[in-house]
């Protein structure tokens, strides 16, 4: 039982470190901006394309992954530590996760060598950014009930319809979409997977303001947009299918909530007064601290069995499915909490509040945390049923024709 | 045992909540919310013209003489409503104060001004971060001038007139100030409710007029005493707000073929939404007897009141949001109102954590005999 | 809005009083002990009985019931307020409960004349004590699915079958017993309502050990017992809707849970050291005590809603549905964290414990508050459904013949 | 990095998972709980013969020599089984105390001893209710004679040996006395978990003999650092077999024609069951490093083991009871062997208050930058 790294694992580091040396910069330390979403920047895309397509030459794009797929062929732990040591440097690479990590394997499992060669060098490269077109305003939580409909003609497909939560359609080339291509059979039977070329006519991409005022995501109508049928990935039908290796590894990539953690809380607390001194000598305070310090660094070492199993050439085991439904309620706590402790002041926005106005600006993002990826429900239905093999919720739709599954009065 | 309101008092709610209904529908507070205008003045005016404002002012001071109960009701359908006015600031603090505290004269030229809505009045305390202790206030006046400055004072921006707190020492530690006068700087600061101003006000030997009645620092508390009540009731009206829209939602929308609201995720979470909507009601009720009957279990009704109303308010508006899903995300639907006001609610008096210590200290000082809770 | 009885009321209390005071003795100020179960001390069950003889005399016993029921006439409130007084003198009453408040109620609803003329006035002098019998081992929660089998025979029905959770069975003189006269109907509709003769050949009647180590519930074990028609209450088929009025009846009653409560945990925190002196001075001990307090006053308060609601001669609000799951909840949280202020002596049971050991004993009673007469889980549903208005739960029960409902491996 | 154990840890998990699933069934604690034997010496005895008393202590002293990986390995185990043997207070804390703080002699007499479990070790610290601060104790040891008071020693009747904590001065803080010697009265007291006994002990000059290395305050704390993460693992051990009794159930009992485990207000109280199993052992990972490397941050890893162990032997212990219903409340269930034990174990070592004091005084004398939690 050791936090070091083998032999190998330490060269690859080493490896890692001086590619990022050489094509970045670091992090400045105690900067709590690190979360705060940067590709509104100006030229901040054209400098993350550039990066990437350096990332991407250096061989640390798709490290995981099997040569054939154009990856390098390395270990999943060598993909944990390259991502170890990127977090420490100030690069904007997520934008193309969609892309890299969603897409590709999607394709590179269901799709045609075609679609291989054609797709997955450019994704890798940021060449070509993509998005995923999959949640629906009616959906929700219920992603399969999708209504956008796949309708066949000759040698295309006609989509019309809306899809919702939709992040960088406006700045991405291509899309990854399921679509309804049968009403009258089980809903998770009546689906079809497609590759949306999103300079395709008949799209149009309206931002969603959030509750923080800023709009991080779209909603993406659908009139007759035409595509053509070798843009289909697997068979039709087996859409929900092709969908869930999408899923499961946006799962996997499951990460933290952003946002002001204990340190934070810590550095608040040391430069308050309260009514009867420093925040941080109050023992109510210090209870809290503990607490959220405990939970904080329980999901750290949750962290670290799943490499470990990694490591070990394992499939983490099922405790990292815990890791976003806790420290999405997390945030939320202490965030509330660090707010009653500014007290009267707590209201006020911006970086002249104490710790950078962070808790401040959480409490307008934190919501969004417990809902994106999964809310907390569908969450604890997940441990529930796969880990810890409980049965399911008795399904009211079960077997019936999509068009026959109750909605309610909406439609 | 009469634990209720008067019938004039319920008649008076269903009034106020049919008015609100009409004229401060959602799109009010969105109105206030993406745009400049600091707050709804024509609803102010409005509501003034009812008569709200001057609810707890005695006839004689040109009020309507209904007492703090009447207040209480108002709030409550105030925070249903979410409604972008100084109500709080104006009624509960400036107003208030000047009840509590004031000279005669002095009520005889504030109180009918207030009572009318000419006026908006608020009342400046905080100067840091952290818990706002009268006793480390370092706002002072001297030969009737006042320094100091004040953080994210609500309604600041707008109001006409503020009641300071200082360091008083043996003198007053209330002082009326005209926030139109000289030595007196605002700068309005943005806060994440955006749908009530506030200001950051600076005072450099503006004339400061101090309240008499307000020697001693315990003063300041029971002016808090007295507005945590009716912030309160403010604060049960946005949660059952927040919860009615919970409710509406989880019968309406379908998941799975049958609506959310019938999976016991949703279910129990709003019965636990209901628990606390009822207790924090249960505990604003008791703090309306004691304001009513300025009883001596005051500091603890008061305390009481607001540790539930806070604990309700947070944790009922951000499971609102949770049972809406990623809509209740979105700026299009209304949860998000209710959320941001909670929170600044939950702050405007000092935090919960305030609160707590304050009770603990008034329970101390009692017989405990006193605490038998059933 | 005040705290004071009207002129009726204070007399009425007043009344109360008096009779109290000439037949019982006031409650030490300050004890402990007044929620411990006292009818296991010797000689405690006649003075019991005695004490509810003379209680019947004077007029306190089924107040707020009609004259032809042979109740008092009076009001919901008169009957709150008398037992609010009752509560202050070291009596106990509470074992002719089932009797008085729950079999007669539902007798004098759905049973014949003559069953009232028979049993009614007996319940309410404690010449006759009542038990119940409704729960089963297999059913819990679902009560409805009871499997005890009711067959009739010529002018007598035989019973078969076993119950759980009874209270008094082997003290008591009748029973209120719901069994299953027709497994080929659905399972509400396959019900019926009896009194049982408890001292009818064939009933077993074993003691139930709890978690404390006491044995305050039975199993009760029915091998051909008969019963004649006469004793059946309500039509055949029917027992489900008669006993819903007993469980009405029962839900009215929902109490408090009985236990340290704030004011024994500020006696435990003014008596105890801390690491940083007496733990009423810690911060951390004081938030705490400020939460519970305001837990407890906010459950107060509700009750006194509820009350003011029946001096108005309504009926008190959805709101008392909330009093049994915050109050068993609120103990549990209370006895945990007294006990955790106890800190290494806190395992010791014993009155030399501090505050009597009331933290020590409450840990071992406390879980049944949370499960007994409708778990968590179970009122959460109540509130959800009939106070809220949200649709019921799919029932996989639903329409079927209850011979046909799964009930997984065991029968 | 390797944060899991070696394979051979691993096996001797397995290994002793086996031995104890035979030797130590629920009827094995269900004994003690209903008769008059104090602990199950058979099972002890084949403990020893196992092993497990010496697994920490090195070859050259009579023991496996495993180290303390091996100790919290088997003591996740002890936990599971709810084993009615003195082995946290023999192994964690009396061997512990004399591995740490003992001299050459002392360990070659007293060690060998131990590991053959000849003889039974406890360890004797809380004087009074409350936090049990070492800096507060009133026992005393003059002329190598102990005078004072404990409260509630665990196995404190069935031990042969105790390390005393004394308020030592300069000299040290933690003695050895023979608790069948002369000046001992020992009491068996009732508690709430009757199947590991407890004792009242009052040393009236009983002959004491000082661990040499356990000068000052600090050495008692370190010894309960050392105690705390394998007790963590036995914590985690006994929530573990707790919901997994819970899971158990909620797939075979059914209600409505249905598993209650197929109801979300099940299936969601298992998931909060299984998230605080699931952070408890991952916090416990982390103690085991630390007190395997005796690295600096033992204190706090001790501290977060300790505090998640209790918050997770609470909740799932009472939520396993919740889970089964009323079934859960009968003595005829196994639910009540590990409520009880789990509160036992919370308090076992100073509750989880007191740790949560310790362990932000241990963040606060080093660098915050270290806090970095993710």
């Amino acid at each position: 039982m050791d936090f070091e790294d083998t032999p190998e694992e330490a060269a690859f580091r080493a490896e890692a470190r001086a590619f990022l040396d050489a094509n970045a910069e670091r992090r400045k330390p105690g900067a709590v901006e690190g979360y705060r979403r940067g590709q509104d920047a100006p030229g901040a895309m054209e400098r993350a394309k550039d990066f990437q397509r350096r990332k991407y030459e250096a061989g640390f794009v798709g490290i995981h992954w099997p040569v054939e797929w154009g990856g390098r062929g390395g270990t999943p732990i060598q993909h944990v530590i390259y991502n170890q040591e990127e977090a420490k440097y100030d690069v904007l690479t997520a934008i193309f996760g969609i892309g890299i990590y969603l897409a590709q394997p999607t394709i590179c499992t269901w799709g045609t060598p075609e679609q291989r060669d054609r797709f997955v060098k450019p994704a890798m490269r940021a060449d070509e950014v993509w998005c995923q077109l999959f949640s629906e305003p009616g959906g929700g939580s219920d992603l399969a009930a999708l209504r956008t409909r796949a309708e066949k003609d000759g040698d295309e497909w006609v989509i019309n319809g809306q899809k919702i939560w939709n992040s960088g359609a406006h700045y991405s080339d291509f899309g990854i979409l399921v679509a309804r291509s049968n009403p009258d059979v089980p809903k998770h039977e009546g689906l079809t997977f497609f590759i949306l070329d999103m300079k395709t006519p008949g799209i149009e991409i309206r931002p969603i303001r959030q509750v923080s005022g800023s709009s991080h995501f779209n909603e993406v109508f659908f009139t007759n947009v035409r595509i053509p049928d070798s843009r289909r990935v697997g068979p039709v039908g087996a859409g929900w299918k092709v969908a869930l290796t999408t899923l499961m590894n946006e799962r996997h990539g499951m990460r933290d909530a952003p946002g002001p953690d204990v340190e934070e809380l810590f550095r608040l607390a040391q430069s308050i007064e309260l009514e009867d001194g420093p925040a941080i000598d109050n023992a109510a305070v210090q209870e809290k601290l503990a607490e959220f310090y405990t939970r904080s660094q329980g999901l750290k070492y949750t962290k670290f069995r799943g490499i470990t199993a990694l490591s070990r050439g394992q499939t983490p085991g099922p405790e990292s499915s815990i890791i976003k439904v806790v420290a999405a309620n997390k945030l939320q706590d202490i965030l509330s909490y660090g707010l009653d402790m500014i007290g009267m002041a707590g209201p006020t926005m911006g970086e002249s509040m104490p710790v950078a106005g962070i808790f401040e600006e959480a409490l307008l993002y934190s919501p969004a945390l417990r809902l994106a990826g999964g809310t907390d429900e569908i969450m604890k239905n997940i441990i529930a049923e796969r880990v810890l093999g409980l049965p399911q919720d008795p399904r009211a739709d079960k077997g019936l024709p999509f068009r026959d599954i109750p909605t309610g009065a909406r439609k | 045992m009469n634990f209720e309101f008067s019938d004039e008092l319920i008649q008076l709610r269903e009034q106020a909540r049919r008015f609100l209904a009409d004229r401060c529908p959602p799109s009010v507070p969105r109105r206030i919310l993406d745009t400049d205008e600091p707050y709804a003045a024509d609803l102010w005016r409005a509501i003034a013209e009812m008569g709200w404002t001057g609810a707890a002012i005695p006839e004689e001071y040109g009020g309507v003489g209904l007492g703090r109960l009447a207040v209480c009701v108002l709030a409550e359908e105030i925070g249903r409503a979410v409604a972008p006015v100084p109500f709080s600031s104006s009624v509960y603090l400036a107003t208030e104060a000047i009840m509590l505290f004031g000279s005669e004269q002095q009520k005889q030229t504030w109180l009918p001004k207030l009572a009318s809505g000419e006026i908006i009045g608020t009342f400046a305390l905080a100067e840091r971060p952290g818990a706002s202790d009268p006793a480390k206030l370092t706002s002072s006046v001297a030969a009737g001038r006042l320094a100091g400055t004040k953080l994210a004072v609500p309604d600041g921006d707008i109001a006409d007139i503020a009641v300071v707190a200082v360091n008083g020492g043996d003198s007053p530690w209330l002082h009326l100030v005209d926030l139109k006068g000289a030595g007196v700087t605002r700068e309005t600061v943005a806060t994440f409710d955006p749908t009530r101003s506030h200001a950051r006000i600076a005072f450099s030997g503006a004339q400061a007029e101090p309240l008499p009645g307000s020697k001693g620092a315990d003063t300041v508390r029971t002016l808090l005493d007295y507005a945590a009540v009716p912030m309160a009731f403010e604060q049960v009206g946005g949660v059952q707000a927040a919860l009615d829209m919970a409710n509406a939602y989880a019968k309406e929308r379908y998941a799975f073929g049958r609506p959310i609201g019938s999976f016991q995720g949703i279910k129990h979470k709003l019965a636990d939404m209901y628990i606390q909507v009822e207790l924090a009601r249960s505990n604003a009720y008791y703090g309306a007897w004691a304001v009513h009957t300025s009883a001596a279990e005051l500091p603890i009704a008061a305390s009481v009141a607001r540790i539930a109303a806070c604990e309700a308010g947070w944790f009922v508006t951000k499971e609102n949001i949770q049972t809406h899903g990623g809509m209740g995300f979105t700026w299009q639907m209304d949860c998000h109102l209710y959320y941001r006001r909670a929170k600044l609610l939950r702050l405007a008096l000092g935090g919960a954590r305030e609160w707590k210590h304050r009770l603990v200290n008034e329970l101390r000082v009692r017989n405990t005999t006193d605490l038998a809770a059933a």
